[in-house]
């Protein structure tokens, strides 16, 4: 390419390509934010996780306004012989609008409610350490490179070599022994940290390597250099510069690690390492119905579907966020 | 007195199966307020020259020396003053551009990192320099995704000249941008270089653009300046035959050797991990002999050759 | 699209069970069943062949489903109730209870021509003739070497599993493999063991050991030629003395038997060889094993889910007409008893407000409702030899907290709850039915899996847990001295988990065990309700009712009335 | 080339090396003594205690996990309690099972194979093809159907569509026979109809993640100017996105692929239990919950065996799918 001479005289300095007028520029989180709202998947789903949270948070309240409590019993309304609900759809009825647990008689529910509040709160928190850990050792190790990075990725292929579900299952116990010893009430809240702990140190690597990925790609780009070259400090360049570039993954892989983690605590359940009876839980519930599904298919219904709804709308959630972050991608 | 003094400046890269020595050994000088144009082929280590010139490469060998100061290893702590001195603009006005912040806080950058607080306040002076480099200062609270490239590039410029440098290292500035956008950006540059007194070491691969704006020029080739020298003495009498191989490219401009028209250089550019023995040049020159190959010929008086025009 | 059919199809499975009205209907499992022992005094029950079962027809293959493998093979090393239940198919033993599926049982002579002769009547000496053309399966006879050989490696400690009473009693010590080291010793017998011909084996006591004969029904007793042990290894191979024999064995997936030629039906009272093939195929959980056998197709037709029919799945089997002649259900000899540590627990009023406090019909309900358990206010099962019924604390079906806080007297004892991770639901009914009296409970799970030897340690840090009990014969003699006798009690693997130790009691015990078997099943239940009565040791709960569902060509399968799981030596495929 | 796969393999190798410290070291933490079940019958704590001794577990365990280690490299003697002379590659002796632990991964092993394998490659076809093709028919009603089935899959637990296939297809309508294992070797058939719902069932949760990344990526590489230039050069429109396209999309799928076969390998838990077949993820389980000290350490170890290699596979498939990767 070469340019004629007369290209080269001077011409006045002015805007090539006029900006539309308005002072303010919007950003890209704003844009995201726009296409987000236009987005009706997004809105509905993200509604259905704001009532599902909204019902998790006001369980006292609901449980004032039912009348009913996760602990409450009533096993005059079991069968004697099968201790199945009596009546129809597992016991739905006015008082227990979504039946009553066969065996131990309990709100159906209320227990849902509460199981909902344990669930969630269990799934956000390990989202949000496992991103904590996750982008921290990615931005780490993508920015710093060298012996950091190979540290930070050995640890991570370690960490993906260790089989999960066996070391969840036998770490629970000693953890409690350490702590509480043989005879002391282990509170839920200890059982609740220990997941979160086990869902964190397991979970972080698939966000680290995302991180890392993206701060690769990013670290050799010119507006780094362009703050090094005027003196940036590390902390400046890695939370300054960097950081609000990787927004867009972390919200994505933190919306999708969420409803991962309330299947992966309901998974958990299965294999009986979780929260225990009478703590209200939707993994330990849908674990313990599984077995009605003949007899009392209203049991597996009720928290089935509401567990379906939750994933499904944060899945969903998540796919319409990725899609308003990048706008490049599908759509 | 110089602004800057490159003595020797070396830059190898370790690689599998040795080293690349993208930069072996260069040698100049730039005044205040001059231009100097940095021209070669791609990977002839013009760039990482530019790298090292603001330190964001570590030089392997020799001396860089601004204002008098040895800055070739000078610690981050100890570099920050100088930083404000040196400047430099990028290639790619996409890449360059943090896109998830305001172009006012781009172009601020260098000041709200070095902690500078200019008398009337960043956000003033951010718009004086969009108005400098011919943007509109309203534009203050936008994003680069909402400019074009040549707006962009302009916002890269002001962003450098933020901390008032002297010397400004422009790596390749305009070649990403439309050819009509180029002359805009060359002319704000030469502009700003007029009225502000700037000396800038301009990295480009287009000999059209380097002669409208550089005063010197100097000629590299695979890792090493083959000549140097005043503008008008490089275009009307190269005296490498590389320059001239060089310039016998650009139709409109090369005026020379009237009988010898385009020279077609054969070969490809050997590798930077191997280079030549001699002169590394010899593989693709015409005039090559036996001399060129045992023996590495000096850069003396502005031409590294053992054969150039003219002198016979 | 395949999903769409599966939702459709489960839509179809919600709406119709959601549409059909629960009621509380069905008639109660029988709970009456109790067992009339004898020891057969006439030589000819002890004569085969068996008497055949009416409608029996020989061939096929006999498919048994369990989730998990059994423990052990080995004859000396079997003690869990599948193996039990297994074991007689190629094992035989010195005695062997013929039974009748109703609680009549009679003790007969298995290998041995009689269940045994008392030779001095002081249960000292006994002695046992072997028949004649008792056959391994190489056809080589079984002697009363190869038996006294067997019951001599069970002394060997790198066997872990299987009974001891054997062992203890001819070494006359808890440490029998210290005091007889079988190792060292393989061509000898352990004292008091002698084969004085191929047809004797004597057994000497040091004390009287008046329940040998039952002891030595259990497969312990089986014969092994010294030449094919291959020590732990037998254990997935035994060497079959029985009607079948193992051609294969994938440990956990599955066990295949087939006739032994050699065995003969006339030298067996108790045993038949109806089908081709036993298998048991091992994998599927108990509601997979329940809903195989109901779909009945293929070889599942001819099979039967050991693990009986779980609570959740009972309704639907109960409410399939076509189910009916197809289950099997039967109280069992399996009793479940809260456990009171009485090292921590001392204060018999605590013990007793316990027992008045329980809520027997809350916990059945959380179990699983009645067709799975029937409550119990006795240590020992209704299916024991002379079971006299009695309740030492009247309260009710659901348990009288008034009565119980009245018993503590102002007290609100704490209470560490012991529960295993599999059932927190019973924890849980526990915890606010014993609360409702006035204590503080504590609920620790312990992995399931574990609980049974944490909770056997005496030092054990619980004060109250779940136990369960079924005793190895259907003798007070194999359940209160072994459940209660506090000179037995060491440092791990006790089954006197209370813990529970009362000189007058242990001497009550000796009484009873130096009577003639069949004057003590009186006595038992007069020390059953002594205990209740004075100590209060544990709480009675309920004893397991067995509800099994086999495959519509599976026939000749009964529940054993010594330890309630089904039996296999009729069992036989509908041609 | 080969320098790389030294490099890995070394890297490989110190992982492997790790999992093996950490899980020797952690399972020390065990709530069940793995020696409770090697007692004798008549067991007390001095017995116990001759036990321990016996399995070397009083030992500093720097020796014990030298012992382990040489039990696999050249074999040990594991005593006449464990089945004696144990050959290499020694992984101990489960007395849960009465067998050496290799025997018992000689035999869950292939079952293991057997559901995730052809699993894999199930779901790996329909996640692809189903993806490929909403991407292909943006907009229309079969993408909107793509995208409902692969988001219903990914937010479906597999314990809950297992109960349900087998509720449905095995008890009530009684067209595939329950879920059982036979050697491929000895009658394929009954291989792959006793296995059917599993592969079923776990294509259909993760042939759902597949579908919405090779949508994303393939509307991704359509718009990349090679696939237009392809298109304009007027290739065909199947060769273009056959082998354009699809190479490019494809190249980070084979990553997760990976990634997810070396862990369902290593953790099919619940497909397993769901199905009731005894592959290593129930094995291991049980080895868990029974205390089984060397079952549980070889599952691991061979689970994290599986990861790695998968790993491994994954960078070398990388290389080939893209040439743009080199390996360094």
């Amino acid at each position: 390419m070469s340019l004629s001479p007369e290209v080269l005289e001077p011409v006045p300095v002015a805007d090539a390509a006029p900006v539309e007028k308005g002072v303010v520029g919007r950003s890209p989180g704003q844009l995201a934010w726009t296409r987000l709202r236009r987005d009706r998947t997004a809105m509905i789903s993200g509604c259905t996780l704001l009532l599902l949270m909204l019902v998790a948070l006001a369980a006292p309240l609901i449980e004032v306004l039912y009348g009913v409590g996760p602990h409450d019993e009533f096993k005059e309304l079991l069968t004697r012989r099968g201790a199945i609900p009596l009546g129809y759809a597992g016991g739905v009825s006015a008082d227990h609008w979504f039946g009553i647990e066969p065996g131990t008689g309990r709100d159906i529910f209320i227990r849902m409610v509460y199981g909902l509040r344990t669930s969630i709160f269990i799934a956000l928190a390990s989202a949000l350490v496992t991103a904590g850990i996750g982008v921290t050792a990615g931005i780490l190790a993508g920015y710093l490179g060298g012996w950091v990075d190979t540290v930070i990725s050995w640890i991570t292929d370690f960490a993906l070599a260790l089989p999960f579900l066996i070391f969840a299952l036998a770490i629970m116990r000693p953890v409690e022994m350490r702590f509480y010893g043989p005879r002391d009430e282990v509170p839920v809240w200890f059982r609740v940290t220990v997941l979160i702990a086990i869902f964190a140190a397991f979970g972080w690597t698939s966000t680290a390597r995302l991180v890392r990925g993206q701060v690769i790609s990013l670290r050799e780009r010119e507006f780094i250099e362009a703050a090094r070259a005027s003196g940036a400090g590390l902390g400046h360049i890695l939370f300054r510069q960097l950081l609000p570039n990787l927004w867009a993954p972390i919200l994505v892989s933190f919306s999708l690690a969420v409803p991962a983690y309330v299947t992966g605590e309901a998974a958990l359940s299965f294999l009986g390492i979780g929260i225990v009876d009478p703590t209200p839980d939707f993994g330990a519930m849908i674990f313990r119905s599984i077995a009605y599904l003949q007899t009392d298919p209203a049991y597996v219904f009720f928290p089935g579907i509401t567990i379906f709804a939750l994933v499904l709308a944060f899945n969903l959630f998540g796919d319409a966020l990725r899609d308003a972050l990048d706008p490049k991608s599908s759509r | 007195m110089s602004l800057l003094a490159v003595e020797g400046l070396t830059k190898h890269f370790p690689a599998r199966g040795g080293v690349v020595r993208a930069v072996d050994g260069l040698d100049f000088t730039v005044r205040a307020g001059e231009t100097l144009g940095l021209v070669g082929e791609s990977g002839c280590g013009k760039t990482t020259t530019g790298r090292m010139l603001v330190r964001l490469l570590e030089p392997t060998g020799g001396r860089i020396v601004f204002e008098d100061r040895d800055i070739t290893h000078l610690g981050g702590r100890a570099m920050r003053p100088l930083r404000q001195e040196l400047q430099i603009i990028f290639q790619d006005p996409y890449a360059s551009l943090n896109p998830r912040h305001t172009v006012g806080r781009i172009v601020a950058m260098p000041l709200t990192v070095n902690g500078i607080r200019p008398p009337g306040g960043v956000k003033k002076r951010v718009q004086e320099l969009l108005e400098l480099v011919g943007l509109n200062p309203e534009h203050y609270n936008r994003y680069p995704h909402e400019f074009s490239g040549g707006q962009r590039q302009r916002v890269g410029i002001a962003r450098a000249l933020a901390l008032r440098p002297k010397l400004i290292v422009a790596d390749e500035p305009v070649s990403a941008l439309d050819v009509s956008i180029q002359a805009q950006v060359i002319n704000l540059l030469r502009q700003l270089q007029r009225d502000l007194g700037l000396a800038f070491v301009f990295i480009a691969h287009d000999l059209a653009v380097v002669r409208h704006f550089c005063q010197r020029v100097a000629v590299m080739y695979l890792g090493r300046i083959v000549e140097i020298g005043e503008r008008d003495e490089i275009y009307e009498r190269p005296r490498h035959p590389y320059t001239r191989a060089l310039l016998s490219a650009i139709p409109n401009v090369a005026k020379l050797g009237e009988s010898e028209g385009r020279i077609r250089l054969s070969g490809d550019v050997p590798t930077p991990m191997n280079p030549p023995s001699g002169c590394r040049f010899r593989t693709r020159c015409w005039k090559a002999q036996d001399v060129c190959a045992t023996e590495e010929p000096p850069l003396t008086g502005g031409v590294a050759c053992h054969f150039p025009e003219g002198a016979s | 699209m395949r999903m769409k059919v599966a939702a459709a199809a489960a839509l179809v499975l919600v709406v119709s069970a959601a549409c059909s009205k629960t009621t509380e209907d069905g008639e109660e499992v029988d709970q009456t069943r109790t067992a009339t022992g004898v020891i057969a005094t006439d030589p000819k029950d002890s004569l085969g062949p068996a008497a055949e079962v009416p409608g029996a027809t020989k061939g096929g293959t006999f498919t048994v489903i369990r989730e998990n493998k059994i423990s052990h093979l080995d004859p000396q090393r079997v003690y869990s109730f599948a193996g039990l239940m297994n074991a007689p198919l190629y094992a035989r033993s010195l005695t062997a209870f013929k039974d009748d599926g109703k609680g009549k049982l009679t003790l007969v002579g298995d290998l041995a021509e009689t269940p045994g002769t008392n030779v001095n009547k002081d249960c000292k000496v006994w002695e046992f003739k072997v028949k004649d053309g008792v056959k391994f399966e190489d056809g080589s006879p079984i002697t009363s070497k190869e038996i006294a050989y067997g019951i001599a490696r069970s002394f060997d400690p790198d066997l872990t599993g299987g009974p001891t009473y054997v062992q203890e009693w001819l070494a006359d010590t808890a440490d029998y493999d210290t005091k007889w080291n079988f190792k060292a010793n393989k061509a000898s017998l352990p004292p008091g063991l002698t084969t004085p011909d191929a047809k004797t084996i004597k057994f000497e006591f040091a004390k009287p050991r008046c329940d040998l004969p039952f002891a030595l029904s259990l497969p312990s007793s089986a014969p092994l030629p010294p030449a094919k042990d291959t020590g732990v290894n037998l254990d997935n191979q035994p060497f079959s003395s029985g009607p079948y024999k193992i051609t294969k064995h994938t440990p956990g997936v599955e066990l295949v038997m087939e006739r032994n030629e050699h065995w003969d039906a006339k030298t067996d009272p108790v045993r038949h060889q109806y089908p081709d093939k036993f298998v048991w195929s091992f994998g599927p959980d108990p509601d997979a094993g329940a809903n195989r056998v109901i779909a009945d197709t293929g070889g599942d037709a001819a099979a039967l889910a050991f693990n009986g029919v779980p609570s959740a799945l009972v309704s639907k089997v109960e409410g399939d007409a076509a189910l009916k002649g197809r289950t099997i259900t039967s109280p069992t000899p399996s009793a479940w008893r809260l456990t009171i540590n009485t090292q921590r627990v001392t204060d018999l009023s605590i013990r007793q407000a316990l027992n008045y406090a329980i809520d027997r019909q809350g916990l059945i309900t959380v179990y699983g409702g009645t067709t799975v358990a029937s409550p119990l206010t006795t240590l020992m099962p209704p299916a024991t030899i002379g079971y006299k019924e009695y309740d030492a604390y009247p309260a009710g079906a659901t348990g009288n907290p008034e009565k119980a806080k009245e018993v503590l007297a102002g007290k609100a004892p704490e209470l560490v709850l012991g529960i295993g991770d599999d059932s927190t639901e019973l924890g849980t009914q526990l915890k606010t039915n014993l609360e409702k009296a006035g204590f503080k409970i504590t609920v620790r799970t312990i992995p399931a899996d574990a609980k049974l030897d944490e909770t056997k340690k005496k030092d054990n840090p619980w004060d109250i847990w779940l136990d369960q009990w079924a005793a190895d014969w259907p003798s007070g003699a194999a359940i209160l001295p072994v459940l209660f006798d506090g000179r037995s009690i060491k440092a791990e693997g006790n089954s006197n988990t209370s813990y529970f130790n009362n000189d007058a009691i242990n001497t009550e015990f000796d009484r009873v065990l130096a009577m003639d078997p069949s004057a003590q099943a009186s006595e038992w239940s007069k020390i059953d309700e002594k205990i209740m009565k004075e100590q209060a040791p544990a709480v009675p709960l309920f004893v397991e009712v067995a509800y099994y569902v086999h495959g519509s060509k599976a026939g000749g399968v009964f529940i054993s009335s010594v330890f309630g799981y089904p039996a296999f030596v009729n069992a036989y495929v509908k041609q | 080339m080969a320098r790389f796969l030294i490099k890995r393999l070394l890297s490989v190798s110190l992982t492997l090396f790790a999992v093996s410290v950490v899980s020797f070291l952690m399972f020390f933490a065990l709530p069940k003594d793995p020696v409770t079940g090697m007692c004798p019958k008549n067991c007390n704590a001095e017995r116990l205690e001759r036990v321990r001794q016996e399995l070397g577990l009083n030992d500093p365990k720097v020796e014990q996990y030298a012992a382990y280690m040489k039990g696999i490299f050249v074999g040990r003697d594991l005593g006449s309690a464990q089945g004696g002379k144990c050959e290499a590659p020694c992984l101990g002796y489960s007395y849960v099972n009465s067998e050496a632990v290799t025997d018992t991964l000689g035999r869950v092993l292939p079952v293991t194979l057997s559901i995730v394998i052809p699993a894999a490659i199930l779901w790996l076809l329909l996640g692809v093809g189903l993806g490929m093709l909403s991407a292909l028919r943006r907009g229309t009603l079969v993408d909107r159907l793509a995208i409902g089935f692969s988001l219903t899959g990914a937010s479906m637990q597999l314990y809950f569509v297992g109960a349900l296939l087998l509720l449905i297809f095995t008890y009530q309508l009684k067209i595939v026979p329950v879920p059982h294992y036979t050697s491929i070797l000895d009658n394929p058939f009954d291989w792959a109809s006793g296995l059917v719902l599993a592969w079923i069932a776990l294509a259909f949760l993760f042939s759902a993640i597949y579908a919405r990344l090779a949508r994303a990526q393939m509307l991704e590489t359509l718009s990349e100017d090679f696939v237009r230039t392809a298109r304009a050069k007027g290739l065909a429109k199947r060769t273009v996105y056959g082998r354009h396209a699809l190479r490019a999309a494809i190249t980070p799928l084979v990553t997760i692929a990976g990634l997810d076969v070396g862990a369902a390998l290593g953790g099919t838990v619940i497909t397993e239990t769901t199905f009731g077949i005894q592959g290593l993820g129930r094995t291991a389980v049980y080895a868990v919950r029974g205390g089984d000290l060397p079952m549980i350490m070889a599952t691991v170890l061979i689970a994290a065996v599986f990861v790695v290699i998968a790993n491994l596979v994954v960078d070398l498939l990388y290389a080939a799918i893209d040439p743009r990767v080199r390996l360094s």
